[in-house]
């Protein structure tokens, strides 16, 4: 069991946890971060492989590709996190709009949506953003 | 040895507990916390993985900007409708570990000493125009990922402009207020901008390059955002779209021009390969650190309650 | 071991024990502000003597001193983000802890 | 002059164009149009070109496979750049004359262009995981310019589970270069022995790519997505962005996987490739609203390309990419269609067509069109596709296949015309409608002549697929 094989099991059993992560969570943000921990898990395996070298220096291959795959990472991850956050702020608007439907007489008391309601509603249909 | 092999056993043994641990806790902060440890503790196994370029990225980007990103969406998180109403866990479980079971007969079927591409790499490292063999590979060999790597960075700065486009959100932040943070900003951000500086400079000959730099300074950039020192700057201003785009369009350039004489894409010549890869990675560090700082956009600012600002945010 | 050696692993050695008593700190102090003593404090002086110790083994004065930085930096960050946490449990209403 | 890089061209014109439109911001369209017309010249030359001297190979940064990052163009990839340039025009003309569409359309497909230049270019594995995650981002942004929550969650999801394609994808990646240390992909197939470690690798690249381009099972996120995006971006999404994934698998397939494992793995995705179009052609019929309607056909036709895998190569290979071809413009010519008659009468319910036909004659002509590829009738580029698939299921002796096209035929003729039939009812009342713009049915109508184009003219194409693996 040499040092490489260790990290490369250690590696894909954060993987593994980390796709459990994905597929078992219901709530979106949770999902996203179980993404992250998967990818950083296969991105240790693929380090881990590297270093069977039997030169002293690992191979810089994988390196090259394990940096390549952390920026893309957290590109996605930073666009998930704003869709989801996009959606919280729709999701607040349109709780607000339901609760002005039901009690038209008094306006919603300073209802300061916590996610910010303060984005003004998307203007119907069109699906232009503001 | 046995004592390495003592630490890589424990680091090993400790990284999927973190893992889990990240993943299973119910809070949202705590597992953010969680996962802030976790990236750390991976960047000690990079280091003893003998590969301090990921170990730098880890930790700076994996860990620091991911990790500030989460925590500035702990605000709104619990708002937000679960996506499915029951979640599958025993299902997720039995086929995470059908496919962990697969993948690690298959990872003990490797042959136990492969060379990779090392010979390869170090045989054209003097021609590759800088010493540093990961350097070489990100920008001279495999350079044609890199370039799309960043035009994925540049997607999604886009798609973040266009899902919350920063319109008034940007008026109503809090002036700029004596705060600690202010404090650790002057204290921080210089060094953080020499930090970056020798960082790229050192990418030729060591690890450092351009991402680990850019997080650096994005880094420093968060920091002056979340203290009020830096008004984040709307997407529309062309002066910040043309320094974010600068990068990718030099790359571009130094792709295209070999092309024109009938050379191939983005044959570096030898004679200026060195130069060419610094004044590249330069303008690469301007573009990551403003599309990581363009993941914190106005609108997260303005809600969430920056701990030290002294006056309250109007809501 | 010459007396160098001896000197950076005792260094090495009282650093652990502080770790050790920051951690300890934590597990066992029961609220927030006690903690944060516990961590502040025991690790920043820890990581210290363990700087001191590596220091004294480093291949050049350049090592050293950019472990020396490493230092400062960190004692700046944990002690700025200790008065932030303390502040934020303050606001949250955190009660500190009083012995009945 | 030496002929120019043409394969390295088509690549890079979409991504200047992108960046530049980028930084044009809200006056993007007229840059787009012109980085749309640069790239179709580009794909244009390249057709010719590797109709010329059949496969073109391009080192790019001057280093060799093992080091470097092969560009490698053949008949495939060809006609696949060719097609993601005409219906890519069309998209943006639709987009220009369609009112609805936010002026970030542009740049966000104009880096999905490049990503699918890139993806049908690329001989690497690695550089294909690179070219699929742009390819998620920009395809993402697409789904989400549409603000409303459906959008909003459907691209979430769409986001999480190519991401999960895309890592499973990797760990295959990861494992191969292990194994063999080299990422060309016709350098792995020579050098891949059947083993557990391929076994492993290829599974697990096969069932990312399969979760990424909507395999049966893994089908879910594709109709709340293409049916909540914007009309411009649902063309170039169900159009082009499905077929990426299905690409890089069937470049895996006849370049990587040992002909060993074909035909046991070849049944299973046959098997859930039938079941998908099935399934999708049942689906698609019970839909109350017209762009859900074509997004369970795109599940279905997908069904149809997966068939090529217990089929093999020769005819049957160079019938899934004619399908390939043909499904792209009428699918996107239907999404055009759909787009224009919600903007017409205010929402895509089926209830809403009726008696529509007089009213949008050009529209509902293009609906009947495309139709006729989805049907598989002649004298459509669907048709050819089918007919090669028949033909080599009869040859091989594997007669149930020809069975599922058969069938799946009927099942979409039978949801084509429950649309035509509602369009050419009397209309119960005249309600108002706003007049689609001209600008917004002639890129539409243009697609669906390019689809009957395919089966007319399809001798050309095929030779070069001949020309191709």
């Amino acid at each position: 069991m040499s040092a490489w094989q260790l990290y490369a099991l250690s590696g894909l059993a954060w993987f593994g946890v980390g796709m459990w992560g994905l597929f078992a969570h219901a709530h979106w943000v949770r999902k996203i971060l179980a993404v992250n921990v998967a990818g950083s898990g296969l991105f240790l395996v693929l380090a881990a492989l590297a270093r069977r070298a039997t030169t002293p220096a690992p191979d810089p291959v994988p390196h090259a590709l394990v940096l390549t795959g952390i920026v893309v990472g957290i590109s996605a991850t930073a666009l998930a996190l704003s869709v989801a956050r996009r959606l919280a702020e729709v999701e607040a608007t349109a709780r607000l709009d339901e609760d002005a439907t039901h009690e038209p007489a008094a306006p919603p008391a300073g209802a300061d949506a916590r996610a910010g309601g303060d984005a003004a509603p998307p203007p119907a249909g069109g699906g232009a953003p503001p | 040895m046995s004592a390495g092999l003592a630490i890589d056993a424990a680091l090993a043994l400790v990284l999927p507990v973190l893992a889990w641990a990240v993943v299973a806790t119910p809070d949202l902060r705590k597992a953010i916390v969680l996962f802030m440890a976790l990236g750390l503790v991976a960047a000690l196994a990079w280091a003893r993985l003998a590969a301090p370029d990921i170990a730098l990225v880890e930790a700076a980007i994996g860990t620091g900007v991911t990790g500030a990103l989460l925590m500035s969406c702990v605000p709104w998180a619990e708002s937000l409708t679960p996506a499915s109403r029951r979640a599958r866990a025993d299902l997720a479980l039995a086929g995470a570990l059908a496919v962990v079971a697969c993948l690690g007969w298959a990872i003990r079927a490797l042959p136990e000493a492969g060379p990779g591409l090392t010979p390869a790499v170090l045989g054209a490292l003097e021609v590759s125009g800088v010493e540093h063999p990961v350097t070489a590979v990100l920008l001279n060999y495999r350079s044609y990922d890199t370039l799309l790597e960043i035009v994925v960075l540049v997607a999604a700065a886009i798609g973040i402009d266009a899902v919350l486009p920063d319109d008034d959100a940007r008026r109503r932040l809090a002036p700029p207020a004596r705060s600690l943070v202010g404090v650790l900003s002057h204290l921080l951000v210089p060094g953080a901008v020499l930090v970056a500086g020798f960082l790229v400079w050192k990418g030729a000959h060591a690890p450092g390059g351009a991402f680990q730099a850019g997080a650096v300074l994005a880094a420093g950039g968060i920091l002056l955002l979340f203290a009020r020192r830096l008004r984040p700057v709307p997407f529309a201003a062309r002066a910040l779209r043309g320094a974010l785009l600068a990068g990718p369009l030099l790359f571009l350039g130094v792709a295209v021009a070999p092309l024109v004489r009938g050379g191939r894409l983005l044959e570096l010549p030898v004679a200026w390969a060195g130069v060419l890869i610094l004044a590249i990675e330069t303008v690469l560090v301007v573009t990551i650190a403003i599309v990581l700082l363009m993941f914190f956009p106005a609108r997260v600012l303005a809600s969430s309650r920056a701990p030290a600002a002294t006056v309250e945010d109007p809501p | 071991m010459t007396a160098l050696e001896l000197v950076a692993g005792a260094l090495l050695c009282a650093g652990a024990a502080f770790f050790l008593a920051g951690t300890v700190g934590l597990l066992r102090f029961p609220d927030v502000y006690t903690r944060l003593h516990a961590l502040t404090k025991a690790d920043n002086l820890g990581l210290g003597l363990i700087v001191a110790g590596l220091a004294l083994d480093a291949g050049s004065v350049a090592e050293a001193l950019q472990l020396g930085i490493i230092w400062s930096l960190v004692m700046v960050s944990s002690s700025l983000s200790c008065q932030l946490v303390a502040r934020a449990a303050r606001r949250a209403g955190v009660a500190p802890w009083r012995r009945r | 002059m030496t002929e120019p890089a043409w394969v390295a061209g088509v690549v890079v014109i979409p991504l200047v164009g992108a960046l530049i439109a980028v930084l044009a911001g809200r006056r993007a369209a007229p840059i787009a149009v012109v980085t749309a017309v640069g790239a179709a010249v580009a794909a244009a030359a390249l057709v010719r070109q590797i109709a010329r001297d059949g496969v073109v190979e391009h080192a790019v940064g001057g280093w060799a496979a093992p080091l470097g990052i092969a560009l490698r163009a053949d008949g495939l990839s060809a006609l696949f750049v060719a097609a993601v340039a005409v219906v890519g025009t069309a998209a943006i003309v639709y987009a220009l004359a369609h009112p609805g569409t936010p002026h970030r359309f542009h740049a966000a497909w104009l880096l999905g262009w490049a990503g699918l230049a890139a993806l049908a270019v690329s001989a690497d594995a690695f550089n294909l995981y690179v070219a699929l995650e742009l390819l998620t981002l920009a395809g993402a942004t697409l789904v989400a310019l549409a603000s409303e929550a459906a959008a909003l969650r459907a691209a979430l999801r769409y986001i999480l589970l190519a991401l999960a394609g895309s890592l499973a994808y990797l760990f295959g990646v990861v494992l191969l270069y292990a194994a063999h240390a080299t990422l060309e992909l016709s350098a792995l197939g020579a050098a891949v022995t059947p083993g557990p470690v391929t076994a492993v690798a290829i599974a697990a690249m096969v069932a990312g790519l399969a979760l990424k381009s909507a395999l049966f099972p893994l089908h879910g996120w594709l109709p709340p997505a293409y049916a909540g995006a914007p009309a411009a971006s649902a063309v170039v999404l169900a159009g082009l962005l499905g077929k990426a994934s299905f690409l890089v698998l069937v470049r895996l397939w006849f370049e990587v996987v040992p002909p060993s494992l074909r035909p046991d793995a070849g049944l299973l995705l046959g098997v859930l490739g039938a079941a998908g179009a099935l399934w999708g052609a049942v689906l698609a019929l019970r839909q109350t609203r017209l762009r859900r309607l074509l997004a369970y056909s795109s599940v279905g036709q997908l069904g149809y390309l997966f068939l090529v895998f217990p089929l093999g190569t020769g005819p049957a290979l160079a019938g899934a990419v004619y399908l390939v071809l043909a499904h792209a413009a009428a699918k996107a010519a239907l999404f055009m269609a759909a787009g224009s008659i919600e903007r017409a009468c205010g929402s895509d319910e089926l209830g809403a067509l009726r008696g529509l036909a007089p009213r949008m004659p050009l529209t509902f002509l293009t609906i009947g069109l495309a139709g006729l590829t989805l049907m598989g009738l002649p004298p459509s580029g669907g048709f050819v596709a089918k007919w090669l698939l028949l033909g080599a299921s009869l040859e091989t002796g594997q007669w149930w296949w020809a069975i599922v096209l058969v069938v799946g035929g009927f099942l979409a003729a039978a949801y084509v015309f429950r649309v035509l039939r509602l369009a050419f009812l009397p209309a119960a009342g005249a309600a108002a409608i706003a007049r689609a713009p001209r600008g917004a049915e002639l890129p539409a109508l243009a697609l669906a002549l390019v689809s009957l184009g395919l089966g007319l003219a399809a001798a050309p194409p095929l030779a070069l697929l001949g020309a191709g693996p």
